[in-house]
């Protein structure tokens, strides 16, 4: 008796609980958003911008899912996504995005990817779903590029002796591999006679390589030299001894790094002259890294720049999808901000980090949420990303 | 009875640790590499002795009441989480940050403990439901965002080896007073194996299991702190993430068993830490993937078991072949 | 002879009016926040269901107070060969077979290990799930595909229905059931549970009865892991790393004490995973972000045992 | 002159199970009190709550006149009355010292606030010599002990701090002769000094001997007190069963007899502290072992199961060896413990449960269990062996020791077990039960099973045996038949 007693209590405390949610008048537009990460900074500052920015200014409602790293987990994600009745789903995982779109077109919402893009045989099937909204983000190529550059910034001040830190290549994860391969393709660019990595100077084929084998192998690339390499996230004693061994490797000028690279290497560059490269977002924290010296090149994605998909996905939703010339989902690459010094990276943060009037506003975004709005307007709005092009947005 | 000599024990003690030691500088010569190469070796090994130390203290006081506790590692997150969030807004300094970490940490594993000994729902139970809790509550804390006080040069300062030294061997020194030589120690001791009758004696159980809780709290209160101080950051961890580091108790807990028959059982416990620490910077030095790692450290484990458990079977069949030689 | 009173049989239902209270609140948080209720039922069933399986498995393994935290990396183990085996032959029935024989090989491994040097079972899943999740990544490496293995979508789709799995976990469940209920393996697994020493001095092999649970066991995981590819044919690392806590949590949301013995049910295993299955929809409606969530959701399922725990509560406290 | 203590209208249950209802007692200085009843009779819940391990739920208890309330077991013995509990009392885990000193570490307390091992030891070495258990050193971890050397420490415990009353719950059965007499001074000791001694034993034999009066419990109240001078075995008995008991206490006849087929037959038995131990069980034979607690008898039970560790010797029944329990319980031999609680029982499981399981072979229908059948089977054991209870789904924990006792017996009896080793079968078993065990014995030998009785008991294998094997150091000593058994000289080859 007594347990049905506490029984029944529990359940009408729970139902109490659930009728003061108070029913909201103007029902908001439901997105779903898929994330793979839920407490990295970047993912953070997504999650800020859209919440506490973009829910605000126009009546939508984003509704998140758990920490995604398995098919499954996503597909669990957006059927309660179907269930909570949402309109779209705007998703940064990417574990199986063919399984996504399929999965929303049946249910008839739908999907936008907003970090990275599909591969081209995947866009070719799914360009012309009517649901897909499609992708606005960096390409492989783009972080490819962004490795490239950040290597390249230390080599032309004339530096030779590198270490890099892989994050997610042991585990296979395109984007980590990307990025890191850039590197390698500028020291074996700018590594003048006979560079090569493993006998091989073919982007591809380093890229293939680095697939195979799950690491990177240290070694001479030309003039330069790669001393150290440390990968994966295992935040164990051993890996954490790899990382300060990396960070005290005798003679070492510059760490690169595929991500993170304050959180997991700051502490051990902190008074050296080691000189720290990463690609990550544009926080405080990380501001403050930059200020005192630890961290001295950061390539990131801008909190805002998740903005246009948002706008795409909302004109979709409101029945006025933007698509191409020829009908199909967009597909537009967008880059990165770097900031190599601190005096940069704390007017970056100023701008991105701005509830009020972030780089992305909602007087820009404005401009391509009515109907009739063309897709070249879109893409060449999409196409001045940098901060500069931004700032020459808002005037 | 004959007592056996000090001489003996001791030399029994260092068995374990020397052997580990020794196997590893065979390798290490095979591999040309050296073990101990810079003052970041000396780190690491410090470090990890440690780390492991008082993560297996703080393990295997409560397990050996039968009190399973997944929730070591989100105690020591949250604890360095809101530790580190205070030092921030307040400057604290790299000892009071670590006080605040210890003594908060050992709330937590006051309100774990309170939890358990008010519902009685059994403590492997309690602890997975206060690891997801406390997971949560540093998520919420922070909004996800953890702590990072890599710019906080004197907080990052503190991942020094003589700090590390230090650390260790006060919490040696204390769990050995507190579990051996008070009152408290005498009590957990006779709750540990004899429950029913310590009980009708007259302890307080509720209030050893409480103390137990604390003194475990605090005690990954200091190694989330170390953790922190040596990253300059604090990551979140949801759905369980935190749990890893359980595991990383089991070998050295059996170690210090049996090295406890020979010498006080939580030196044994920091003796087998050593033999861990060695093994991690081992890992570190010889680059070892982590796949490799994963796999070896969990064959060491099922090796010693199996020497542990079949342990007369082994030393009687190894006794009859040296009497057939002789 | 009397008969059990109603009220001593109350804390057997703990769980299931749980269930019961979880659905009710279902219904009304969704209506609430005006929610596709119906679509709602299904996405449980599809979420539930591996959990499901690998639990009412387990429920042996646990029934004689033993722990088994590596079922997670075994299922991910068993999807990612029987993956690849099927990529290799192009055969569902070959993948399937892998699937549960990859995992009735690693289970035999874990239990006669276990049996023939004497190790406490626990500690020996420790060790396995940490040399299976390290094996997960090596073969994702030899498959060389990125930090996937696939089976194509379309191959699978067909079988991705809700009555084929339920039609496969009701199989399973009555399987399980029949050998806990109907044959002597069932009530000597509980009588180890409940005292080794006397159900060895009763004449029951413990070493037997442990091979005997880590296979029924691994059926399940078998089965969890074909469902799993099913479901979602891209494998990753990660695949299946929840299950071993979901695992844990279902049965002891189910009502099933963790330390197994006498009052160990099979049925505690769906209905515990069924009652996540519920919770976890409920949360999602009431979108109250990730670390609040796990909070409330810590809350309930202490709050749930609690309850579930009746009035067994003694003098001394509890291990 | 005054009583020391003084209990009026107590009462005490669990649940709903009533353990006392308005008990008075009072204890005089200068008497050895002797509680008698059967189990669950309420004795060791009366003397629990003047001890201080348990509360009353109404009534009072005055101590020299004053209002008695011990907060504990601990604080019960530092105001004057001390308890010897009739389970195991001291902890494994911790030295002899820090047993005898359980909860009191703080008087060793140095003036750094640490706790003194050494100071603790010293104590403990005075304690020790106060009962004169010379050899017992402070130092020793209590896991290293023997039962009685246990039992001493906790008689040292108690001891040490001087009591003004005694009780003793059942600790003889845990203690050689020699253990006993030691005990027995002691309490006459007290006795002398005009304290008072509370003694709780089964043996009839042994109460009458030791106490001045007995009081009698039944159901949790007082049914009657009798002096020395009008102690009378039948009386006594009635009062405790509540009726007289009929027929034979033991066997009837006198004669050894058995049948030609032997059924158990081992060979050369050696390890695990036995010597070449050999013997031979019929059919329809009642083979008794004894001995002093320590002889290695209740190994022999476990070795003749399969169940021990041996490094020689093989055991056979049937003409089939085994090795085994399972390869045992097969060939139909049972074995019943002298631990029952742990060794016998799943304390968890219901009745029903702790009955099937020894003959899942029996209920099976076509490999099947069905729940019709085992009803069916249990419930056939429950009547056969008249089981108090409400329903068979209760669980065993919560029964009296001879309803468990009888619950083991149904398990092997259903399993149809030809051999039964039955190790201390009527341990804190009460004498009503008792009684029933014994003919329920004499049934099996006569429907041709072979008995082998493990017992510390000599009265009862004196009572029972067809012959009687006396160990000593894990060796045989000597065989006596049945009418040739004369307990002195028993005795002499057992020490």
């Amino acid at each position: 008796m007594k347990n049905m007693k506490r029984i029944l209590s529990l359940a009408l405390c729970l139902m109490l609980a659930l009728a003061c949610i108070p029913a909201l008048a103007d029902a908001p537009v439901k997105i779903g958003v898929l994330v793979a990460d839920a407490t990295g900074a970047e993912a953070l500052a997504f999650r800020a911008y859209y919440e506490h920015y973009i829910a605000k200014a126009y009546n939508v409602e984003f509704i998140y899912s758990e920490e995604l790293n398995t098919a499954d987990g996503e597909k669990n994600a957006i059927d309660n996504f179907i269930v909570n009745n949402c309109k779209a789903i705007i998703s940064f995982s990417s574990v199986d995005r063919p399984a996504q779109i399929e999965q929303c077109d049946a249910a008839g919402i739908y999907y936008a990817v907003a970090t990275g893009t599909l591969t081209a045989e995947e866009y070719e099937e799914f360009k012309d779903y009517e649901y897909y909204v499609g992708a606005i983000g960096p390409s492989l190529d783009t972080e490819f590029r962004v490795g490239y550059d950040m290597a390249a910034y230390y080599i032309d001040q004339g530096m030779t002796k590198f270490g890099i830190f892989g994050g997610a290549v042991p585990y296979r994860t395109d984007m980590h591999i990307y990025r890191a391969a850039g590197m390698l393709c500028a020291m074996i660019d700018k590594g003048g006679e006979g560079a090569a990595y493993q006998g091989v100077t073919d982007p591809g084929a380093v890229i293939g390589m680095i697939y195979g084998t799950g690491s990177i192998e240290t070694g001479k690339i030309g003039s330069l030299e790669l001393m150290a390499y440390v990968g994966g996230y295992d935040f164990d004693d051993a890996w954490f001894g790899k990382l300060a061994q990396m960070a005290g490797t005798e003679g070492i000028e510059a760490i690169l790094t595929v991500g993170s690279g304050v959180d997991v290497l700051g502490s051990f560059v902190s008074g050296s002259n080691v000189k720290l490269a990463t690609v990550d977002s544009f926080t405080a924290a990380m501001g403050e890294a930059m200020n005192s010296g630890i961290i001295d090149y950061v390539a990131g994605k801008f909190a805002t720049s998740i903005g246009p998909i948002f706008v795409a996905t909302l004109n979709a939703v409101n029945g006025q999808p933007i698509r191409d010339n020829d009908g199909n989902a967009l597909a537009l690459d967008q880059g990165y901000w770097v900031a190599t010094d601190a005096e940069q990276f704390a007017q970056y943060y100023a701008v991105d980090s701005s509830s009020e009037d972030p780089a992305y506003s909602k007087a820009i975004l404005d401009t391509y949420v009515p109907a009739g709005v063309s897709y070249d307007d879109f893409a060449a709005f999409i196409a001045q990303y940098s901060f500069d092009e931004i700032a020459a947005l808002k005037k | 009875m004959k007592k056996p000599s000090l001489f003996r024990n001791l030399l029994l003690s260092l068995l374990i640790p020397c052997a580990v030691l020794l196997v590893l500088e065979i390798i290490a010569l095979a591999k040309g590499v050296r073990l101990f190469v810079n003052a970041d070796s000396w780190k690491l090994f410090f470090r990890a002795v440690a780390n492991v130390t008082l993560t297996t203290f703080a393990l295997s006081i409560n397990l050996d009441s039968g009190r399973f506790d997944f929730s070591l590692g989100s105690v020591s997150m949250l604890s360095a989480t809101i530790a580190g969030t205070l030092s921030q807004q307040w400057q604290l300094g790299p000892w009071l940050t670590l006080a605040a970490a210890v003594c908060i940490a050992a709330g937590l594993g006051l309100i774990h403990g309170g939890v358990y000994v008010l519902t009685r729902i059994p403590p492997i139970i309690v602890s997975l439901g206060m690891a997801l809790f406390y997971e949560g509550c540093a998520f919420a804390f922070t909004g996800g965002k953890g702590v990072s006080l890599v710019t906080r040069t004197d907080i990052i300062g503190f991942s020094q080896i003589g700090n590390y030294i230090l650390v260790t061997a006060a919490a040696v020194a204390l769990i050995v007073l507190l579990f051996d030589y008070t009152r408290f120690g005498a009590n957990y001791r006779a709750l540990v194996s004899g429950q029913k009758i310590a009980v009708e004696t007259g302890i307080r159980e509720v209030g050893n299991a409480l103390g137990c809780y604390a003194v475990s709290g605090a005690l990954m209160g200091v190694v989330g702190f170390i953790g922190m101080a040596n990253t300059g950051s604090q990551q979140m961890a949801l759905n369980f993430g935190s749990i890893g580091i359980m595991f990383t108790a089991f070998l050295p807990m059996f170690i210090g068993g049996w090295i406890g028959r020979y010498i006080n059982r939580r030196i044994g416990i920091m003796l087998g830490a050593v033999s861990m620490a060695l093994i991690s910077l081992a890992y570190a030095r010889f680059d070892t993937a982590s796949s490799v790692q994963s796999i070896v450290s969990a064959l060491l484990l099922v090796l010693f078991l199996i020497y542990l458990n079949n342990e007369f079977a082994i030393l009687s069949r190894f006794r009859r072949k040296q009497e057939v030689k002789s | 002879m009397g008969k059990q009173t109603w009220k001593e049989r109350i804390p057997a239902f703990a769980s299931v009016l749980g269930l019961l209270v979880l659905i009710a609140a279902y219904y009304i948080v969704g209506a609430v926040r005006d929610a596709n209720v119906a679509y709602g039922l299904k996405a449980i069933v599809n979420q539930s269901v591996v959990v499901a399986l690998v639990a009412t498995g387990a429920v042996f393994i646990y029934t004689l107070g033993s722990f088994d935290i590596s079922l997670g990396a075994a299922t991910g183990v068993s999807a990612l060969l029987g993956a690849m085996a099927y990529n290799a032959t192009g055969s569902l029935v070959i993948m399937f077979l892998v699937c549960v024989g990859v995992a009735v090989v690693l289970g035999f491994i874990n239990s006669s290990l276990a049996s023939v040097f004497n190790l406490p079972i626990f500690v020996t899943t420790v060790a396995m799930m940490s040399v299976l999740s390290a094996f997960m990544l090596i073969l994702i490496g030899w498959n060389g595909a990125g930090d996937t293995v696939k089976v194509k979508a379309r191959d699978v789709r067909p079988l991705d229905n809700i009555p084929f799995k339920v039609f496969i976990l009701v199989s399973y469940i009555a399987l399980c059931w029949f050998i806990f209920t109907l044959l002597p393996t069932g009530r000597e697994a509980k009588f180890i549970g409940g005292s080794p020493v006397c159900a060895r001095l009763s004449g029951i092999n413990e070493k037997k009865l442990g091979i005997i649970a880590s296979l029924i066991s691994a059926v399940g995981i078998g089965l969890g892991a074909f469902l799993t590819i099913i479901y979602a044919p891209t494998l990753t690392k990660d695949t299946a790393s929840s299950i071993g806590m979901d695992v844990i949590i279902a049965i002891v949301f189910g009502g099933m004490p963790v330390s197994g013995g006498p009052r160990s049910r099979i049925l505690s295993a769906v209905v515990g995973a069924f009652s996540m299955g519920f919770m976890t929809q409920i949360m999602s409606m009431l979108n109250l972000g990730s670390g609040y969530g796990q909070m409330i959701k810590a809350a309930i399922f202490l709050l749930v045992v609690f309850i579930a725990l009746g009035s067994q509560r003694g003098k001394l406290l509890t291990r | 002159m005054e009583p020391i203590l003084t209990v009026r209208s107590m009462d005490k249950s669990f649940g709903a199970t009533v353990a006392l209802r308005q008990v008075d007692l009072d204890v005089w200085p200068g008497e050895i009190r002797g509680l008698i009843g059967e189990n669950g009779s309420g004795k060791s819940t009366l003397t629990s709550i003047i001890a201080g391990i348990q509360k009353a739920d109404a009534g009072e208890i005055r101590f020299h006149g004053q209002p008695w309330h011990p907060a504990s077991m601990i604080d019960a013995l530092n105001h004057g009355i001390g308890m010897i509990v009739q389970e195991t009392g001291t902890i494994p885990g911790i030295t002899v010292a820090e047993n005898l000193f359980l909860g009191e570490s703080d008087r060793f307390r140095s003036s750094l606030g640490l706790v003194s091992r050494r100071a603790m030891e010293r104590e403990a070495r005075k304690a020790l010599d106060v009962i004169h258990a010379d050899h017992i050193r402070p130092g020793t971890p209590a896991a290293m002990l023997d039962l009685q050397e246990r039992k001493l420490v906790e008689v040292a415990k108690v001891m040490v701090k001087k009591p003004e009353i005694l009780v003793v719950d059942e600790t003889t059965t845990a203690l050689s002769q020699k253990g006993r007499e030691l005990l027995y001074q002691l309490m006459e000791s007290l006795k002398k000094e005009g304290k008072a001694v509370i003694f709780i034993s089964h043996d009839l034999d042994e109460i009458k001997q030791v106490c001045d009066t007995l009081t009698v419990l039944r159901d949790g109240r007082i049914i009657t007190h009798f002096s020395r001078e009008n102690y009378d075995d039948d009386a006594i008995k009635t009062s405790m069963i509540g009726r007289e008991m009929q027929g034979d206490y033991y066997r009837a006849d006198s004669e050894p007899s058995w049948q030609e087929q032997v059924l158990l037959k081992a060979d050369r038995l050696t390890g695990s502290g036995l010597h070449d131990v050999s013997l031979e069980v019929r059919a329809g034979e009642i083979l008794g072992i004894g001995g002093l607690s320590e002889c290695g008898m209740h190994t022999l039970g476990k070795a003749l199961f399969g169940s021990a560790m041996l490094t020689g010797g093989t055991v056979e029944t049937g003409g089939k060896a085994y090795s085994d329990p399972g390869h045992a319980t097969a060939l139909g031999v049972g074995y019943v413990s002298k631990e029952r609680d742990t060794e016998s029982l799943c304390q968890q499981a219901s009745i029903r449960d702790n009955i099937a399981i020894g003959g899942l072979k029996h209920i099976q229908m076509k490999k099947l269990i069905l729940k019709k059948r085992e009803t069916a089977y249990v419930q056939k054991q429950v009547d056969a062996l008249s089981i108090k209870c409400r329903h068979m789904e209760q669980p065993v924990s919560a029964m009296s020791g001879g309803n468990k006792q009888k619950v083991v017996f149904g398990k092997w009896l259903g399993a149809g077990s030809r051999v039964l080793i039955l190790d201390c079968p009527t341990r804190g078993v009460d004498i009503g039960v008792k009684q029933s065990m014994y003919q329920l014995i004499t049934k099996m030998k006569n429907e041709g099973r072979a008995v082998l009785i493990i017992s510390e008991e000599m009265a009862e294998l004196i009572g029972m045996c067809d012959r009687l094997l006396v160990m000593k150091d894990g060796a045989v000593q000597k065989e006596f038949l049945r009418g040739q058994m004369r307990e002195a000289e028993i005795i002499r080859y057992m020490i």
